[in-house]
Parts: C-alpha cells; structure tokens; sequence
C-alpha cells in the first residue's frame, strides 16, 4: 500500500500521518522490556501528533477546502479514496485531542509498574481505536469505511474487556460486541444499496441522491440502525451504559467523547447525499432524539454507578444532539434556512462539547476510581476535602453538561432553543417549539442527576472507608482534566469562537447557508450571551470579595454540622445517591424502573436488615433478554433434530433428493 | 508433472508406512508436503499443458483448490510434529499414511477433469480420511467414523449415479459417448434436458453430501467434533473445497446446457437452509469442536449461495475456497491445543484460555473474529463481496437471511468463544503436560497472518488467478 | 439373449425381497453375493465378445461375489451374531414397502426418455428398484452388518444402471470404482470389527451418543 | 431619549437593590393582618438582613468551599436575571434575543450551587431539602417555558423586555383564555419557586416538610443575610415577570409607569400574603401533583396560541 500523493507535504497529509503516528504509538511498547517506557512514548508520540493533527485540520477547517488522495489497493471494491472535508476536519478535532488527553491521563491512571500483565495491549488498542476513527473520518469507499469501522469496534471491545476477569466486564463486553456487529451487519446493507444505486463502492456525493430514487428508505434504515447503534440513540442504546461502566475511564473517555460521535457522523454524511430528504426522516430523528435524551437524563437520575450516570447522560446528550440534527433535516426538507442552520450549529456545537466535558467528566471519574476503588457513589462523600482539585474540575464539568450558563453545554442548547422559538414564525412545523418545555425538562433531570453525582462524591462526609482515605491526584491526571475544563470555560465565555468553529461544517452540510448574514447575526447574539456571562461571573467576584472583607470585620468561628437534634449523627445518616434520587424517581416512576429490596421487618427488635434499589435496564432486561431466552428454547427444541439415528440420518438424505427430484420435474 | 503431483505424495505414504519411528513420520510427513507444496507452486507459475486426450488439465478453478489444498496440508503437516509429540501413546503410523494418501487423491480431482476420475479420487480422499478420524480410538471416535464413511459413501454413490446419468444422456443425444469435462460442455446443447437434470440433483445431493451441506450434514459435527485438531482442519479446509470444486465443475456443464436456473436456485436453497441450520445449531453450542463443525456448515452454504447468485459473487465464492479454509485451519489447529490443554471440548471446562494460553487462545479469538466475517481479515472480503451482490443484484429476501443468519451466528458462536477465551481458568480444570510451543503455535500463527494479509492485500498473480478462475464460471452470452 | 438379461434382471429383484425379508446376516450376506455374480454375468450377454468384457466379467465377480461376502462373512462371525434383531420396521412392512417401490420404478422407468432400443430392456427399472431397495435396508435396519449390505445393494442398483453405458466408462473408471467399493467395504468391515469390539454388539442403535442434547 | 434609557436603568437598578426585601414585609404584615396581629413592621426584614451583615460567622467543619460558594452564586444569578426581566412599561437594562432563556436558566444555576452548597454540611435534613428542592424545580421548568412560549408568540419577539412590556389589556382582550391559563400556572410555579405556602413555610425551621429554608440551616451571619436578599430578590424577579401578565396596565408616562409598577408588586405581595394565610401547607405527595397541573395549563395555553 502506498499514496499516491497530489501535491507535496500538505495540512490533510499531516493529518493523515498524524492519524497513523497515533495508531503506531501503542506498537513499540509490545517489544519493550522495561516497564513504563512503552506507555511514555505512546503519550508523547500522540500529544506530538495530536499537535500537528489538530492545527492541521483547524486549517483545512477555516479554509473551507477540501482534499482528496486515492490509496492504492487491489481490493475488488473500485478506487479507495481518502477525502478531507470541513466535516471530516471537525469531527477530527474531537478525536485527536481526547486521546491525547487520554494517552496523557493513562500515565497516572493505568502505571506499567502496577498493571504490567494488561498495560501493553491496553496503550496498544488505544492508540489504533483513536487513529481508526481518524482514518474513518476520511475514508470514501465503503468498504474501506466498513473496515476502519470494524476495526475501531473490535479495538474497542479488546479495550473494554481489559480486565476480564471481572464477570460484569466479560458480560458488559459480549453485549457490546453483539450490538456493534448487529450495527455492522446493518452497514453491510447500507453500503451494497449506495453500491447498488451509484454503481461504485464510493460513497456519494453531496446531494447527489434523491430519497424518492427505490431503496433509499431502506438505506436511510439501515443507516439509521447501524450508526444509531453505535451512537447509542435510543432504543439502540443496549451496550452504552454497561460498556462505558466497565472499561478502564480513560477508554470511556475516548468512547462516550469520540466513538459514539462517530456514529452520527455517519448520519451526518448519509444525510449529505440526499438534496431531497422527506419530512418523515426529520421527523424521525427528532422523536427519537428527544425521547433518547428524556429517558437517558432518567436513567442517569436513577443510577448509583458513578460512571454508569455519566453513560445514560451520554445517551442523553446524544438525544439532543440528534434532535438538532433532526430538526435542522426539518429545516432542509421545508426549505426554512433558519432552522436548518440553528439546527446543525447547535448540534455540531452540542458534539463538540459534549467531546470535551464528558471525558472531562470520565477522566474525573478514573481519578476517583483510582483513589477510593469504588464505583459506588452510596459508598463515597468528602472526596472534596482530599482531592480538592479533582473536585473543582469536576464541578466544572457538572455544571458544563447541565447545560447550565456561563459554561459551553448552554450555548450549543442555547441555539437549539432558538431554533424551537424561531418556528413560532416560521409558516410550517410550528408545534417544533414544543420541544423546548422538553429540553428544558431534561435541563432541570440534568440538574438532578449531577448534583446527586456531584454531591455524593465530593460533598458531606466520606460514607465509607475508602472514600476517607481518598488522595489528590497526581499531574498526568489533573492535567488532562484541566485542559478540557478550560476548553469548557473557553467555549462558555466566548461562544462566538464555538459558532466560527461549526460554520465551515455547516456550510459543507447545507452549502446554501454559505453565503447568508445568519453566522453574523447570531454570532452577534451570542456575543449579547458572553457579555452577560462576563457579568455574571463579576458580580460574583465583587459579592465574594464583599463578603471576604464582611467576613475580616466580624468573628468566624467553626462547629460541627447541626446534628438536627440528633446527639451522635453518623455518617451513614446523610443524605446518600439513592436517597437524593429517590424523590425525583418515584416522580418519574415508570420511565424509570428499580428493583426494589424492601427487608421484612417483624417483631418487636428487628435486626439488621438490607434494602438496596438497583435501577433495571428497561429495554435489555424487559425486552432483548426475553426475545434471546425465546430464540434459545426454540432453537433447543430444532436441535433434536441432530439425535444421533444414522439410519434417520440417511433418510434425510434420500427425502433431499426425493424432493430436489420433485423440484426439477 | 501431474503424475509428479500425485505420485509424490504415494511414495511419501509408502515411506511413512515402512519406517518404524513414530518421532521420525511428522517429519518426513513435513518433507513430502514441503515438496508437494513446491510442485505446486512450479505448476502454478508454469501451467502444463492439457495432457493428450484431455483427462489432466490444470485450470484456474483445478488451481486455486490445489493452492489452498497444498498449503493448509503442510501447515498441518509442520503442526503434526508438535502435536504428536503430546501423542506419543499410540503410533501415528496410521495417521500419516492416510494423510498422505488423502493429499494424492486430493491433488488428482484438482487436475482431472474427467469427470468419472475425479469421481473416483474424491471417493478416495473420504475413504483414506476414515482412520485418521478414528485416531482416538475410543467409542465416540468409531461411531463418528462409521456415521462418516456410510453417509460420504452412500452420498458419493448417488453421485455416480449423477455421472451414469449424465453419460446415458450423451448417449440418448447420438453424441460420442464421454464423462471429459470439455466433451460434455461441448456437446451440452444436445443434451437431453430431462437426463441432465436428474443428473444434477443427484449429482448437488452426492457432493453436497460430501460438502456438508444441510440437511446433508449430519456426519459433520460427529466427525470434525471427534477427529483432532489437524484431521479436522483438512476436513473442514480441504476435503470442503474438493467437493466444491467438485459441485464447480457441474456448474460449468450447467452453464454450457443453459439449465442452469435451476441449479443456481438449488444451490441458493440448500445454501440458506444449511445456513438457517448452522445458525440454530450453533446457539449454545457448549461443545467447541462441534462449533467449528456447525461453522464449516455454515460457509459452505454461503459459497453455495455464492455460486448461486453468480456474477461478482463467484469472485466471493472461490476467494472464500482459500479464506475460509486457512481460517478454519487457525480455529481448528489452536482449539485442538485448547482441546489438549484442557483435555476437554467442553466450555464448561475451558474458561480463561488467554490467561492459560495465551498464544493458542489468542489465535482461537483471532481466528472466531475472522471466521465471522470481520475485517481486516480474508473472509471479510470473500463475504462482502457475495453479500453485496446480492443486494446490489435486488435480492432483498436472500441478502436478508444471509445477513439475519450470520448474525446470529455471530452471537452463537461469541456466546461460545468469549467464555472460553476469557476470564481465569476454572480452579478444578486438570493440568496437563501440554505448553504452547512454536511447533503448535507457528503453524496457526502463520495461517492466521496469511488470512490477515490476503485480508488487506490480495496479491496480483492471485487475483489474476482468481479473475481467470470466475470468467470460467460466467454465463457465455 | 436379452431375455436371458432380463430373466437375470427378474432373479436380481427377487433377490432384493429376499435380502429385504430374512433376518439371517449370513443368508442376506449370500443373497448379495448371489446378486454380485449375476452383475457379473450380465455384461457379457448385452454386449459383444471382447478380452475387455471378460476382465470386467471376472474382475466384479471376484470382487462383488466372493471378496466382500468374505469380509462381511469374517465380520459377522467375529461379532458372533446371527440375525438381525427387530429392525426399525418391521419385515413384513418392508416387504411391502419394496414391493410398491419396485412397482414405482416400473412405472417411472417408462417416462424416463431413452434410447428406444433400451426401451423393452429392464435395466433402468430393475436398477432404479435395487437402489430403493438398499435404501430400504439402510434406513430399517438397527444392525452395521445390515446396513452394509444396503450400501452394497444400492452400489449393485447404480451398477445395473452402468451397463446400459457401455464405452462411455473407461476400463480406469470402472476398475478404480470398484477398487473403491472393494476399499471401502474393507475399511466398514474393520470399522465393523471396532464396533463389535467397543460396544460388544453391532446394534447402531447403540452409537447414538454424539448428539444434541 | 438617551438620557431616558439611563434613568430607566438607573431606576431599574435601585429597584432591584431595594426593594425586594420590602416585599417580605408587605407579606408579613398581610398575614399579620389576617391573624390578627399587629405584625412586624413593614422595613422589618431590612433590619433582619442587616443584623445578619453585622454578625459573626459558623462554617460547620465537614463544609468545603462549595458551601462558601452557594450563596454568592445564588445572589449573582438572580441578580443578573434581574438586570434581564422588564419592569413596568421599561424595557430592562439587558435585552437581546433569547434573553428569556438565559433568564430561566440562570435560577438553573443559581439552585445548582444552593443544593450544592447544603449538601456540602453532609446534614441529613439539609439533603432531604436539596433533593425536594431538585424534583420540583425539575418539575416547575417546563411550566415557564411554556409561558416563554406563548407570550413570545403573542409578542413575536424572541426577548423578554419586548414579550413582557407588549402585554396587554388589548392582548387580554384576544387571548384572554390563554393569558388566565396562563397566569393560573406561572402564580403556581411563583410560589413554588420562591418556597411560598402551599409548597413550604417560611416560617418553619424545623419541620421535616420544607424545602428551601431547611437547605439553608448552617448558614450564618453575612452568608444567611446574603440568602435572604438573594431569596427576596428571586421573589421580586419572578413576581415581576408574573405582574407583567397579571396586570398590564401602562399610561404612556414612564413615571407613572414606574410608580404602577411599585404599587402592582406591592399588590402582588399582598396577594400571596392572602394566600399564605387562608391556605394550609400540602402534603409531599400532592405537591408534584399541583406543578404538573400548573404544566398543564400553560401548556393549554400554548396550545390555544400556536393552533
């Protein structure tokens, strides 16, 4: 395999061998002796990479130009074309600086010197999962696509199964890997119906097709189901919560922030080759968007996995990011420029912060995890004390992926509900603006999923040993977590740099908004927003330096907390996760189920007892099992046909021939 | 130069016989099989010419079967040393002398195209195969042998008479009576329509037999579950492919009779049935060597609904001849040093086989992602290919079973695989003497990097090889 | 001499019932026998004299009338049984049975578009009748013996049906085809002897361990 | 008209400082008067929220900056949110379009920190106040966009200053129905905002049915004082938005304007003062039952706009 180059050393070049130096950063670390060295050079050889990688697609990105190799194969699938556009050079972004960030992170988080057995494999398969996604983003043949697209979710998988000893991840894997290939199996479809209407295996391009043209229903199906399940939209979402529980957190970093992302970039570019999309698709997306982001924020509220809340927050996340997408298709299809772009802006801009605060929100997880051991949030509490920074961070992020201002989850949800209001004028689809009391019900579950996250860990007193002996954490790992905090604090003050980094994308999605006012219009709005923020962020500086100099002028003394009347109030009396939860739960009982363990009390004296409230997997527990138990029985029951009677056996093989007989005559 | 090819392995056969040392057959096993391959190889490169009265012809399609053939045998050929070496207890005379025998029938239905000869030889390969299954020597092994030999014997018998019938049909036509490939493509169009469709039947029933194709692959499971690791491996590897070059040849004379319509939908049938099998079978399957034996069903079917479907599918089926048999040979050679490890087939026994393993069972999951058709690995591009035809070809319905049914299959085998592969070994789990060592590692090691190359790089002289062997196999307009 | 063929032909079918009705290994093992030297016979009366005809002639009765009686016979009397034991259906039904598949092919052989020559002949009904037989054999009956001897019918039925090609098989094919037979029976009767000697009784009903459960 | 927007700003700003806590008193004395008493006087709170300034501190030893930070986010945010929301017929200080949205989710924030802030004293009564306090402002969120909704359809502006000021009698004259729908469901989320009977009691301290107050136990001296004002002033700005529905009367004189005003928020106190003191508390249970009613309406009310 060798490039045929056009021209020489060039941005889409370096990002090509950026993307492959990542992929190799894992490799020598297989041959090296000495612990440690292996995983060094993979973190640095990825930041230097990830350097090059990422100034050169910001440049391809502002000049709007797009770059084409043909990599030489002899596959017999056509011509293999590498193809760098505005979109591909956003979604790349994201993908060079978690891993990283991630590379960086696994120094402190994973050390050679303690897990020497699984080290290797682990920089090994992080380095391929984040260059395969690179190298996905630019792939124009399907199958070469199919390729990359597999080998990202096998590496994924080995990634996830690292420490297989443990049931949950065997289990949390094997559900992965069956989710992901059904998803292939899905794109395998995909790619021969785009075959089948091109004529090639490239994909298409750019408006290009026209969905009324036979298949392109199935194909925008198929789609759907393979790049929704690796989105993790709902009822796709099976995989999501338990595989980003249970994978080392700087993986899950790389999945939730980047992986799943590279499931609606497939969206994105499928719904490119259609200049004709009909409303019912729009539509689609969006009820499945909003209903994923409702359900997920649900889940989360419910969960008291630290990292499975973040997981269903995912799902969530990726809900409002479908909805944009779906609402701006809406746009597309009832030709209303203005929520086609406020759409795609809120959705790209959503992507891009959701790729930074969720591996924020993941990396904190792992330092945690690495400090108490524990997942289990009812098991933590005055981690703030010990690990100050680790909480500062942390809450930045919370706040971040509330959605809530001065931090970027509120701008991209920002524009998304400008979107929603603008249709109050718009002449069609104005009940769309009902989706606003939706999101902002998901606003207020977020507020109480990551408070109760928040609080649970950092807040009150440590509910268990482990959590009382917690330790601030090391540089590798606060660094990384800073670096993307301040990309949050960044995107949240000056909002207007986030819309300048959507637009090319957007114009290469829509290319009719490439030439409207409407970038400078709501680039001026959102100036308005950064200001406010600006002064909300000064009023608070000038209230604390008043209350700073009130607090100097009068006595400050320090007690303990208020026992409530209680003479000897113990840590286990606090307000734990599943006691924060339990109200907003009851509330939303039946979107969100829990398996409840009540002990019977008797007697006069009753003794220790236990209650525990597990939140169930609806979709997997109530449906998918059950579907796999029937497929079992029935397919036990088939089985007696193989029973070990040769003189049976012979006569299926004289019944064969009888009835190819019939069959011929 | 052919009679080389099927001479050679003979006097290897004879040798083996007469030398008394065990520790010594492996190795000149090794030597015959390293010679054969290089015969092969030279025939490749220079193809001799038809031999007079054009009973030896060495064709595209005779080639790229012999190529696989050859090269799967001396992997297995190099592994028997290692493997045997933990089999000292019984002499593996037998073993060899089979195998050896097996590889010069195998090699003359590659070459022959006289019909009735390749018959014979293919009669040969089931019946030299029978004592190599019964290796064990135990009850299972011989009522697996049996249940092998009666039912390849009664199917290849109904194949003879596919041949009696198709020679009866040249002699109802007036045309000079003859079971040469070349004669009957030429005279096909005066074949007698109702002769040659029986002929057919009988003849997709006979090799199908052989093949293992549903509901014809009862003695599949019982044999490759009973047989060891490399016995199974040319079951599954080689035999396979000679059958379906076997079942290619009848699909050449259908296509010069322009009966083929029939056929093509017979074989995209049988082919989806023995897949829906394969898929039911394999669910739960806690016996991983009757796993592969269900997997070796299921890729039969998909190169039967390959030819089936014709057009760039062909190109998926014969490129599947050589990914599908060097796959099966990684998965049977490293699950036949599971099997030894452990001294159980049963998952119920092997857990954690990375931790105890961890050469043999990487390669086991190595060989599982490549089997069920993931890239970067060779099967991927043959299964692809012929699943893509099909929906590029509009069939929906059969793209669609083909596609439900390898799912399944995935899951099925995953459920198996995983498991087993993963995790700690089981506390109770007996120890035995066996250690990976490169002689049982290499060979499969080696297949499996043949398997991921030809997964990203299909080298020009084979693709050629390949381009030939499918324009034999389009329709003439 | 083609009414000789087909009296022959007559004496083959009636053959089939008898190893269709006995119970005795032995006796069915002779009738095959029988059924070999008959096969042998007939070549030499529907075609004409040659040095070639006589090899064949000799070379199957050799083989299909007395080398694997032989083995079959060692086989049975080393597993020391006499009599097939309740088959899977009973004698009287496959009597029947063979009798209504006889009918059949009669009725089938005449649609079967031949060689109007071929037409008064009764080789394709009468080979067509032997093969269902065998299969008769080998989906009935429990014993391995037993369904040996099927095999060996049903090879004599696409035997039957070989004579009608005379040159279209070379000698080379027909000889390695019986070679194979010959090979093959040998290797079952070796089987055979494993059997008896794991399981101490030729039942196959006994060899039904490999399964699904 | 220059010098006009300044004063207006001016005005708006010193309202916003001072007034609020007045409002407290108004509704003391209302209650007062309803029981009976003569009732603290009105400058009361005043006084209480400048003891506070002037007394000493007790930070509990389990809290970490996080409780520090609460009460000074609470204060920021709801001050900001009152330089957004329109007072009277004067557009406010800061407009642009979307405004509402920043408006509705600065109290997002500004609640975040103040649960935060009490789950920080690991107190058990103070978390079982955060964690009501979370469902049901969850609860009461989609009610007010829902409001947002509707008088942004009305108005056709997408900014609060222009959606609020352009209410009225003629407004109510087309859409009545949707407006009462709508004034029935923002005075219920009102109160449940500002932790008004029949959500909670303000008076209570030690009742295991509040919300609000019980978050705010280990607050002391300065840190309670700023709560309180903070308290008051989210009270001023929601009642401000809610007068803009509920009586929006304008004279075309801006001072006039402002003094109506004063005197419709004084009304507005004495209207939850009457309500404080006929109803009773409501069980837990019913309480999430009410937000979702008040939901509905203002959602009936969108639906009656945009149909």
């Amino acid at each position: 395999m060798f490039f045929a180059l056009q021209g020489i050393l060039d941005p889409g070049l370096m990002v090509l061998v950026a993307a492959i130096v990542v992929g190799c950063a894992g490799v020598p670390g297989l041959f090296l002796k000495k612990p440690g060295t292996g995983q060094a050079f993979a973190a640095v050889a990825t930041i230097l990479a990830t350097l090059a990688g990422v100034a050169a697609s910001m440049q391809l990105l502002f000049s709007y130009t797009t770059i084409t190799y043909v990599l030489e194969w002899n596959l017999p699938f056509g011509p293999c074309e590498l193809v760098i556009d505005p979109l591909s050079a956003f979604f790349m972004l994201p993908v060079f600086l978690v891993s990283a960030a991630g590379s960086l992170f696994a120094l402190g988080y994973w050390p050679s010197a303690e897990h020497r057995t699984t080290e290797r494999g682990l920089t090994f398969f992080y380095g391929l999962l984040a260059s395969s996604m690179a190298i996905l983003l630019m792939a124009r043949n399907g199958v070469f696509f199919i390729m990359l697209w597999e080998v990202m979710a096998l590496s994924a998988y080995f990634l996830l199964v690292t420490e297989h000893e443990s049931n949950d991840v065997r289990r949390a894997g094997i559900v992965y890997l069956i989710a992901t290939h059904t998803g292939t199996a899905a794109l395998f479809v995909y790619f021969s119906l785009l075959a089948a209407q091109t004529g090639s295996f490239l994909l298409p391009a750019a408006g290009s097709l026209s969905a009324l043209s036979p298949f392109a229903t199935i194909i925008a199906l198929s789609a759907f189901i393979g790049f929704g399940a690796k989105a993790g939209i709902m009822p796709l979402h099976i995989w999501l919560p338990s595989a980003h529980a249970n994978a080392p957190s700087h993986v899950s970093a790389l999945m939730s922030g980047v992986m799943l992302k590279m499931g609606l970039y497939g969206i994105f570019r499928t719904l490119t080759y259609f200049y004709d999309p009909p409303l019912l698709w729009g539509a689609v997306l969006t009820v499945t968007g909003i209903t994923s982001a409702l359900f997920g924020i649900a889940f989360a509220v419910a969960q008291r996995d630290m990292k499975r809340l973040l997981a269903c927050s995912s799902i969530e996340n990726i809900g409002i990011i479908t909805t944009g997408i779906g609402v701006a298709l809406l746009g597309v299809s009832s030709h209303n420029t203005t929520l086609v772009y406020l759409g795609m802006a809120g959705a790209l801009l959503h992507i891009l912060n959701h790729s930074f605060f969720k591996p924020l929100l993941f990396l904190g997880a792992g330092a945690i995890i690495h400090a108490t051991g524990t997942r289990e949030m009812n098991l933590m509490g005055g981690l703030g004390k010990g690990m100050p920074r680790v909480a500062l961070l942390f809450m930045i992020g919370s706040v971040a992926i509330c959605g809530i201002p001065p931090l970027n989850g509120f701008v991209s949800e920002f524009l998304l509900y400008l979107g929603f209001f603008k249709q109050l004028k718009a002449d069609s689809l104005v009940y769309l603006v009902l989706l606003a009391p939706l999101l902002a019900l998901v606003g207020g579950l977020a507020v109480i999923a990551f408070s109760k996250l928040f609080s649970s860990v950092f807040l009150g007193t440590p509910r268990s040993p482990a959590a009382a002996h917690s330790h601030e954490a090391g540089l590798t790992i606060l660094v990384p977590m800073a670096f993307f905090a301040l990309i949050c604090l960044l995107i949240g003050i000056a909002p207007q740099l986030g819309l300048h980094l959507v637009s090319p994308a957007i114009t290469s999605f829509y290319p009719k908004l490439a030439s409207t006012e409407l970038s400078v219009e709501y680039g001026a709005i959102l100036g308005r927003l950064s200001l406010s923020g600006a002064l909300l962020l000064a009023v608070a500086v000038v209230a604390m330096f008043l209350w700073r100099w009130r607090l100097g002028k009068s006595p400050v003394t320090s007690a303990p907390t208020w026992g409530c009347g209680y003479k000897r109030g113990t840590a286990r009396m606090q307000y734990g996760a599943s006691s924060f939860s339990e109200l907003a739960v009851s509330v939303f009982n039946g979107i969100i189920r829990q398996r409840i363990g009540r002990p019977k009390l008797t007697g006069l004296f009753p003794g220790a007892a236990h209650c525990s409230e597990v939140p169930t997997e609806t979709i997997l527990e109530r449906i998918i099992v059950p579907l796999f138990t029937i497929a079992g029985v029935s397919f036990a029951f088939l089985r007696r046909l193989q029973h070990g009677q040769m003189h049976l056996y012979m006569l299926y093989v004289f019944v064969t021939l009888f009835i190819l007989m019939l069959w011929a005559h | 130069m052919f009679a080389a090819l099927i001479i050679l392995p003979l006097i290897g056969a004879a040798v083996t016989w007469l030398i008394p040392f065990d520790r010594l057959r492996p190795k000149i096993l090794s030597l015959f099989a390293f010679a054969h391959l290089g015969l092969t190889i030279q025939m490749l490169s220079f193809t001799p010419p038809e031999s007079p009265g054009g009973w030896f012809h060495l064709d595209a399609l005779g080639k790229i079967v012999l190529l696989s053939t050859s090269v799967l045998f001396l992997t297995c050929a190099i592994y028997s040393i290692g493997y045997l070496f933990y089999r000292r207890e019984r002499s593996n005379r037998v073993l060899c002398v089979g195998l050896l025998v097996c590889l010069s029938a195998a090699s003359l239905v590659t070459i022959t195209h006289h019909l009735g000869l390749m018959w014979v030889a293919l009669e040969t390969t089931t019946i030299s195969m029978a004592p190599l299954i019964y290796f064990n020597r135990n009850a299972r092994s011989i009522e697996a042998t049996w249940k092998y030999l009666l039912i390849c014997s009664v199917g290849v018998a109904l194949a003879l008479i596919g041949l009696y019938f198709l020679a009866y049909a040249t002699i109802v036509a007036r045309v000079e009576p003859s079971l040469l490939l070349d004669d009957l493509i030429r005279d096909a169009g005066k074949l007698s329509s109702g002769w040659v469709h029986a002929a057919f039947v009988f003849l997709l029933v006979g090799f199908g037999t052989k093949m293992g194709l549903a509901p014809l692959h009862t003695w599949k499971p019982d044999a490759y579950g009973e047989a060891p690791g490399l016995v199974g491996a040319l079951l599954s590897g080689g035999l396979v492919n000679l059958a379906f070059l076997a079942l290619l040849r009848i699909y050449q004379l259908c296509l010069a009779t322009k009966e083929i319509l029939f056929f093509q939908n017979a074989l995209i049938v049988m082919g989806l049935f023995s897949m829906v099998m394969a898929a039911i079978f394999m669910a739960r399957q806690a016996d991983f060597k009757r796993m592969l034996a269900y997997s070796s069903v299921e890729h039969v079917g998909i190169m039967a609904v390959a030819l089936g479907l014709g057009g760039k599918a062909i190109f998926g089926a014969l490129f599947h001849i050589l990914a599908n048999g060097l796959t099966k040979g990684v998965l049977f050679l490293s699950s036949g040093n599971i099997h030894r490890s452990y001294n159980s087939k049963s998952t119920d026994h092997v857990r954690g086989a990375l931790r105890r393993l961890p050469w043999s069972g990487g390669l086991f999951l190595a060989g599982f992602i490549a089997i069920t058709g993931s890239p970067p690995f060779a099967p991927f591009i043959s299964e692809f290919t012929i699943v893509s035809s099909a929906f590029i070809q509009g069939r929906m319905l059969i793209g669609a079973i083909f596609l439900t049914s390898l799912a399944i299959i995935f899951i099925g085998m995953a459920m198996t695989v995983l498991p087993m592969v993963m995790g700690e070994a089981p506390a109770d789990s007996e120890t035995t003497s066996y250690r990976d060592t490169i002689g049982t590692v290499g060979p499969p090691f080696f297949l499996l990097l043949l398997v991921f190359v030809l997964g990203i790089w299909i080298p020009d002289p084979l693709m050629t090889l390949l381009r030939d062997a499918s324009a034999l196999l389009e329709v003439h307009k | 001499m083609i009414s000789l063929a087909d009296q022959l032909l007559v004496l083959v079918l009636l053959i089939n019932f008898i190893s269709l009705g006995t119970s005795r290994l032995i006796f069915s093992i002779r009738a095959v026998a029988a059924q070999g030297v008959i096969l042998g016979i007939l070549p030499g009366l529907i075609h004409p004299f040659s040095w070639h005809l006589v090899g064949i002639t000799v070379v199957i009765i050799g083989v299909k009338g007395f080398v694997i009686p032989q083995m079959l016979g060692r086989a049975v009397r080393s597993a020391e049984i006499k009599r097939e034991v309740e088959p899977f259906l009973g004698y009287v039904p496959t009597l029947l049975l063979g009798a209504v598949f006889t009918a059949l092919s009669f009725g089938f052989a005449g649609r079967l578009p031949m060689l109007p020559e071929h037409h008064n002949y009764m080789f394709v009904p009468a080979s067509i009748a032997t093969l269902m037989t065998g299969f008769l054999i080998l989906t009935t009956r429990r014993k391995a013996i037993s369904q040996v001897i099927g095999y060996l019918i049903l090879d004599n039925g696409i035997f039957i049906f070989g004579l009608l090609l005379a040159g279209a098989m070379p000698v080379m094919v027909e000889a390695g085809a019986l070679l194979d037979l010959l090979v093959g029976t040998f290797v079952m009767g070796i089987v055979i002897n494993q059997i008896s000697r794991e399981f101490s009784s030729l039942d196959t009903s006994l060899l039904t361990s490999l399964k699904e459960e | 008209m220059m010098n006009s927007t300044i004063a207006n700003c001016t005005i708006h700003i010193f309202l916003a400082l001072v007034m609020p806590p007045l409002l407290l008193g108004v509704i003391g004395k209302t209650k007062a008067a309803f029981a009976g008493r003569v009732g603290a006087p009105f400058l009361q709170p005043y006084h209480d929220i400048l003891r506070l300034l002037r007394k000493g501190t007790v930070f509990s030893t389990t809290t970490s900056w996080v409780f520090r930070a609460g009460p000074i986010v609470a204060l920021a945010t709801t001050a900001v949110a009152s330089l957004l929301i329109p007072f009277g017929a004067h557009s406010s200080p800061i407009s642009f379009t979307g405004d509402m949205i920043l408006y509705a989710y600065l109290f997002a924030l500004g609640r975040f920190f103040t649960m935060l802030a009490a789950l920080d004293t690991g107190s058990s009564f103070e978390g079982m106040g955060s964690a009501r306090e979370a469902t049901y402002s969850c609860l009461a969120e989609p009610t007010l966009f829902f409001a947002l909704i509707t008088l942004s359809r009305l108005s056709g502006s997408y900014s609060l200053s222009n959606m609020l000021v352009n209410i009225s009698f003629g407004v109510w004259l087309n859409n009545g129905a949707a407006l009462l729908l709508l004034v029935g469901g923002m005075f219920v989320v009102l109160l449940a905002e500002n932790c008004r009977i029949p959500f909670d009691d303000p008076n209570t301290h030690l009742e295991l049915t509040m919300i609000h107050e019980v978050m705010v136990l280990d607050h002391s001296g300065p840190a309670f004082a700023i709560i309180q004002y903070a308290a008051a002033l989210k009270l001023f700005v929601l009642g401000a938005f809610f007068v803009h529905l509920a009586l929006p009367y304008a004279t075309g004189n801006p001072y006039l304007d402002w003094g109506l005003f004063i005197i419709s928020m004084l009304e507005l106190a004495v209207v939850i003062g009457i309500v404080e003191s006929v109803m009773a508390r409501l069980r837990l249970i019913r309480v999430p039952q009410l937000l979702v009613a008040a939901t509905i309406l203002a959602a009936f009310s969108t639906l009656l706009v945009i149909r």
